[in-house]
């Protein structure tokens, strides 16, 4: 069975420093994989290199079975791939919805339309209106992007990104800077994704990785060190020396 | 002065009501100068000219009391286009004098004249108006670019120069002055050297000068290119002998100082030139601004008496256009540079010199009459102009 | 007074008073009265245009008046030619925009932020030396039009009331559809582009396309403006694309208030009748106009639209 | 000849390259230390020339009106910065493009009041006046020659100023990343004032030091501004060095562009459509250099942003 994504000998850096030292990883289509490893890593390069925003040196990224290494980010996203970003972005002076509608005309129908009113399209709102209220965000919806609350923002990321019905969700720390509670929301919504789609979390919360992810893979340097169960990488020492001893030091 | 005169609305309304009569009541005059940006020096020239002879005047044309609004073009022409449509609605003018700018007077001289009002240059004298394009409504109190330019390949032909030197902005009135050059210059051109407008440093074309050798050099810079080039040229170390048009000029003397010294300029007048309504003229103009006059302020000087006879033969009935243009023709007034009079397409007949900078017994500079070139001279676009003599 | 209403107040009353002018010019000097109100209105369409590019596609262009340039010389070239159709003229005229606008926008968008002020700039400079060496068509000097175009071989633009009309009518129709354009799902992107390039192309939007659609269609317009301002001239000259004539369109643009369609309008109302009005006052007029310009910014955000309400959400 | 020709000509390039630099060096610091664009800084470069115009007069003496002017002309750089232009920098870039329009229209007019519309002369100083040989037989002027020994040593001095001082190294920082600066905790208004007083400076030096061959008049800074913004967008703005080598390109593709290019297309064509097509094309050489640099690389040539 092919892989939702595979990444072959992927390598990438900045100078002399390498960011990705042939990474090599496998996600199968419906599993939510999560990437962890401590700070400098190369985690976030991993996304963006995924989600098509940097570059990569060397190597094959397979979306389906099909490389995408060539594809601008506008491009991958056509065939199925939403991301999220570690530092929100959103675009702050249009409504919340519009935030989400705008990722729906993404995918429905051409965008070289220059007449009718976007915001009466049904086939626009009413999409967004559905996402919005899963991410608890109905009430907002006539508010601008940019004066919701953090956590919010976060919320609606997630919305935006699946607005674009992805097979494959990139999702980078998702979690960073939000409140106990806040973190404990988006926790639930990803709970509620699983299955439903293919999921790359990379996150510093190692309690919400644990509970969410099917697989975990460890990222030291550029390099995959480890894949397995959540059960497996806590008990596999090399993790334990490379990194969670670090943590727990 | 009235720059600020305003008659929208309620006169205007009274001027159809009461019919031609009680708009007869005055001598309006519209002045469009360039009076803003770099160039602005030649338009206050030109200013001051007219309202030193209307002063003489006691404040009257034609013995009628004279109504002068003046509008700044900018050097913009549309800019101009819309203040020249102010000047013939809102105020209403009898004439229209200006402007400096051969660019300006090419697009203001088709909504003046189509409304049936005089166009009086004081400068800008394009070839084009002089031939086919000619109007019956518009006048020059100044000459055919050609002309001035002609002057000095006249003179490098005579004093038999072999190799010339040519040197212009890179625009249509810089194209003429090189093709009016070369009309009586029949040596080699060594080179035709054209430079950007507004071009600010000439050591290009200076070091290009020196290597060739020629025996002279002929340029028309106006304005700040003229104090650039002839700075440059004396810092440069070259001692040909320079012929130029609109190049040294009392509006850019001041601040070539003595690096002009000896340069020669073809002109249709100069400072010095000896007759005693001239001598005043200067006097005058030197205590009221302190400074030498150039053919700006002259010229518009002359534009005023124009009009002033034209006013006085009609007896200040503007209304007939007919006997208007008549009385213009005639041209009965005492011109600063002597005798004056109309072609056929409205371009003065006049004389012409080869004038060179020197020091006035005040230590100002001026241009100085040096040889006549031309006598009673009208240009030779006439031919291509429709209008009856 | 809600929020919606004082958005629709100023672009309401505007043009209820660019309207009325043909009226009152009746009272004055009506030639005159209506060859300025033709100019504001034409210079408010240019400056429109790239309002729908700075305010919306978040791209100052700084050679917009190229365009303008374009729409004139269509008419002077054809007309010297003897070529009076206004419907030749016109077509010419959005014809030789839309390619200007497709060559130079390819290269253009390529640039961001100061890069793409640059860029257009020398473009728009490329253009202007261009004119200025067509010596066949006047060169520096420019050329005066014989007569303004024919409607099907009548003159009915020969009437300055017509060509304001026409002019105005022109304005109208594009701002209704720069209105429509904005609130579409193009539009939408282009705003969306302007306020997070990243974030469009992560849900799959490829910017550029978008941009330069809207950067042909704003050059359209303002080729259209163009045609009209040689018509209302009666003269073309390289003077018309001037990069300080694409200046005075970009402070139309911000003095009336970014992003608002109605405040290009604004600001060319504002900017040429203080022109007028200080320029008739005294000669030294710029001394006033500048610090003017000054205090709109310190103290006027959001320029005059800012200032009357209704600054879109 | 050509080839003796061909050195004079790059040597003018150089000499009018060092003096966009001048103007530059300070345009391209303020707007990438404080991403604040500055239109009015041409007119610190006029207000220089004026400024060593009337202190010449007044002295007599060329090297006292420019030891004067340049202080004055930093003294009215920081009192437009203290007065004006620190409303400024929180603002958007139209706004800070319209304000500072203002402030020239303001000057040009301001300068005109005061001092007329006639071009100004200022006097060449008697020992650097003439011209000295060089070689193959031919001259170039000595004045022309100590400004670009001023430019070199100004561009030296800068160099040294920005790499190998504290304060160079804030402006470094400043130029890739202002917050990060003002997060250090280092007076940032402080460092602002200063940068900007330092560029007016060097504009208004390069105004003085033009003044005695160019003509003084409002309205120069105008084109010049325009050239010395290409300069900066050709180099990447915010960089000194970047700035250096654009304007010396730029000074010699506009000076050796107009020598060359009627030469080269005169190969090509017919003498008469060579010089046609080359008047065309020499004032645009420029700005088709600045379009064919920014699609080769959209930030210039050193961009130190990211």
């Amino acid at each position: 069975m092919s892989a939702a994504l595979r990444l072959q000998g992927l390598c990438k850096s900045y100078g002399a420093l390498k960011v990705s030292d042939g990474v090599d990883l496998a996600i199968e289509p419906g599993e939510f994989r999560a990437v962890i490893g401590p700070n400098g890593a190369g985690k976030t390069t991993l996304v963006h290199q995924v989600s098509g925003l940097a570059r990569h040196d060397s190597g094959r990224i397979l979306l389906d079975g099909r490389d995408i290494g060539a594809l601008a980010m506008p491009d991958r996203v056509r065939l199925g791939l939403a991301r999220s970003f570690q530092v929100t972005s959103i675009l702050p002076g249009f409504t919340v919805r519009d935030n989400v509608a705008l990722a729906v005309q993404a995918r429905s129908g051409s965008s070289f339309r220059f007449w009718r009113d976007a915001a009466r399209e049904p086939e626009l709102n009413e999409p967004a209106a559905e996402l919005l209220a899963r991410f608890g965000l109905a009430h907002r919806a006539e508010l601008p992007a940019g004066l919701l609350s953090y956590g919010e923002k976060r919320q609606l990321e997630l919305a935006v990104a699946l607005a674009t019905r992805p097979r494959l969700l990139l999702l980078d720390e998702p979690l960073a800077g939000t409140s106990h509670a806040e973190s404990r929301e988006v926790v639930e919504r990803l709970q509620a994704l699983r299955g439903s789609l293919t999921i790359l979390l990379v996150e510093h919360d190692m309690e919400a990785v644990f509970a969410l992810a099917d697989r975990v893979s460890v990222l030291v340097y550029g390099r995959v060190i480890a894949t397995g169960t959540p059960d497996q990488i806590r008990a596999d020492p090399e993790v334990r020396a490379a990194y969670l001893g670090e943590e727990a030091a | 002065m009235t720059t600020g005169k305003r008659t929208l609305g309620l006169a205007g309304a009274l001027a159809l009501v009461a019919g031609a009569a009680v708009a007869q009541e005055k001598v309006k005059v519209g002045i469009i100068l360039t009076l803003s940006g770099p160039s602005a020096v030649l338009g206050q020239q030109a200013r001051n000219g007219f309202e030193m002879a209307v002063k003489d005047l006691g404040g009257k044309l034609g013995g009628r009391e004279a109504e002068i609004v003046i509008v700044d073009d900018e050097l913009k022409p549309d800019v101009a286009v819309t203040k020249v449509k102010g000047l013939l609605e809102r105020d209403k003018v009898d004439f229209v004098v200006g402007p400096i700018f051969s660019n300006v007077l090419g697009a203001i001289v088709k909504p003046v004249t189509d409304s049936g009002t005089f166009l009086i240059s004081p400068n800008a004298g394009s070839s084009a108006l002089a031939g086919k394009n000619c109007s019956p409504f518009y006048f020059s109190t100044s000459y055919q670019n050609d002309q001035v330019h002609q002057i000095s390949g006249k003179v490098a032909q005579d004093r038999g120069y072999k190799r010339v030197y040519l040197l212009a902005p890179n625009y249509q009135a810089g194209k003429d002055a090189m093709a009016g050059f070369k009309r009586d210059y029949k040596g080699e051109v060594v080179e035709e050297s054209y430079v950007p407008l507004n071009n600010l440093d000439f050591q290009s074309e200076l070091a290009k000068i020196a290597s060739l050798k020629p025996d002279a050099l002929f340029t028309f810079m106006p304005g700040g290119m003229g104090v650039n080039l002839v700075k440059q040229f004396k810092q440069a170390g070259l001692t040909i002998p320079v012929l130029s048009s609109f190049t040294v000029d009392e509006a850019t003397l001041p601040a070539q100082g003595e690096a002009a010294l000896g340069m020669w300029n073809g002109s249709n007048w100069a400072p010095n030139l000896d007759n005693p309504q001239n001598r005043k003229f200067v006097d005058a103009y030197l205590a009221a601004h302190n400074a030498v006059p150039a053919t700006y302020a002259f010229q518009a000087y002359d534009a005023a008496m124009l009009i002033d006879s034209a006013a006085k033969a009609v007896g200040g009935n503007m209304a007939n256009k007919d006997a208007v243009r008549a009385a213009l023709r005639k041209a009965e007034f005492t011109s600063l540079r002597g005798a004056f009079k109309f072609s056929a397409n409205g371009y003065p007949v006049q004389d012409f010199y080869l004038t060179q900078v020197g020091k006035r017994a005040d230590g100002k500079l001026e241009t100085q009459i040096k040889e006549k070139i031309f006598s009673n001279y009208a240009d030779p676009y006439v031919k291509d102009c429709g209008l009856a003599k | 007074m809600s929020a919606r209403l004082r958005g629709t107040l100023l672009p309401v009353s505007l043009f209820l008073a660019l309207a009325l002018v043909p009226v009152f010019a009746k009272l004055g000097p009506e030639s005159f009265i209506l060859a300025i109100a033709t100019r504001l209105v034409i210079l408010a369409l240019a400056a429109m245009s790239l309002d729908l590019l700075i305010g919306y596609g978040g791209l100052v262009s700084f050679g917009h008046a190229a365009f303008l340039g374009i729409g004139a010389y269509a008419v002077g070239i054809l007309s010297s030619h003897g070529i009076d159709d206004a419907l030749l003229q016109l077509a010419a005229a959005l014809a030789g925009a839309a390619l200007f606008g497709l060559l130079t926008g390819l290269i253009a968008l390529r640039t961001e932020g100061v890069y793409f002020i640059m860029i257009t700039l020398a473009f728009g400079q490329m253009l202007f030396f261009l004119a200025t060496s067509l010596a066949a068509y006047g060169g520096d000097d420019g050329m005066t039009l014989s007569s303004r175009s024919q409607i099907l071989g009548h003159d009915l633009l020969r009437s300055d009331a017509a060509l304001y009309g026409l002019s105005l009518g022109a304005l109208l129709l594009c701002y209704l559809l720069c209105r429509r354009l904005t609130a579409s799902r193009f539009g939408r992107v282009l705003s969306g582009t302007r306020e997070n390039r990243t974030r469009m192309e992560a849900i799959g939007f490829q910017p550029f396309r978008f941009q330069l659609v809207a950067y042909v269609m704003a050059g359209l317009i303002a080729g259209l403006a163009g045609f009209l301002f040689a018509n209302q001239t009666g003269f073309v000259s390289p003077a018309t694309m001037s990069w300080q004539r694409s200046g005075d369109l970009i402070f139309m643009v911000v003095l009336g208030g970014v992003g608002t369609l109605h405040g290009a309008v604004a600001g060319a109302a504002a900017f040429l009748l203080l022109e007028e009005v200080l320029s008739h006052w005294t000669e030294h007029w710029r001394i006033l106009f500048g610090p003017l310009l000054v205090l709109a910014v310190l103290f006027a955000r959001g320029g005059i639209a800012g200032l009357v309400g209704g600054r879109r959400g | 000849m050509s080839l003796t020709l061909l050195a004079l000509q790059a040597l003018n390039g150089l000499q009018f390259g060092l003096i966009l630099f001048l103007i530059a060096a300070g345009l391209t610091l303020i707007f990438g230390v404080m991403d604040f664009i500055n239109l009015a800084h041409g007119v610190q470069y006029m207000v220089g020339a004026y400024l060593a115009a009337w202190f010449t007069a007044a002295t007599g003496s060329f090297g006292l009106g420019l030891l004067l002017a340049m202080p004055t002309a930093l003294a009215f750089g920081l009192l437009l910065e203290v007065l004006i232009f620190r409303h400024l920098y929180e603002r958007s870039h139209l706004d800070q493009v319209l304000a500072t329009f203002g402030i020239i229209i303001f000057l040009n007019e301001g300068v005109r009041l005061l001092w007329g519309s006639a071009p100004l002369s200022v006097p060449l100083p008697e020992s650097l006046s003439g011209s000295i040989p060089l070689f193959g037989g031919i001259s170039y002027p000595v004045y022309r020659l100590a400004i670009i020994a001023a430019g070199l040593g100004v561009a030296a001095l800068l160099y040294g100023l920005v790499n190998h001082t504290r304060i160079g190294m804030l402006v470094r920082a400043g130029a890739s990343n202002a917050a990060m600066v003002s997060a250090l905790g280092i007076n940032i208004r402080l460092l602002f004032t200063v940068v900007f007083g330092f560029g007016a400076m060097l504009a208004g030096f390069a105004g003085a030091m033009v003044a005695p061959i160019l003509s003084v008049e409002p309205g120069m800074g105008d084109n010049v501004l325009i050239l010395a913004f290409v300069v900066i967008v050709i180099g990447g703005i915010g960089s000194i060095r970047g700035a250096f080598l654009a304007a010396l390109l730029v000074g010699l593709v506009d000076t050796l562009g107009r020598f060359i290019a009627p030469t080269l297309l005169r190969a090509l064509l017919d003498p008469a459509a060579a010089s046609q097509t080359g008047r065309a094309l020499a004032p645009m050489l420029i700005y088709i250099l600045m379009a064919a640099i920014l699609f080769a690389r959209p930030s210039g040539l050193f961009p130190v942003r990211r």
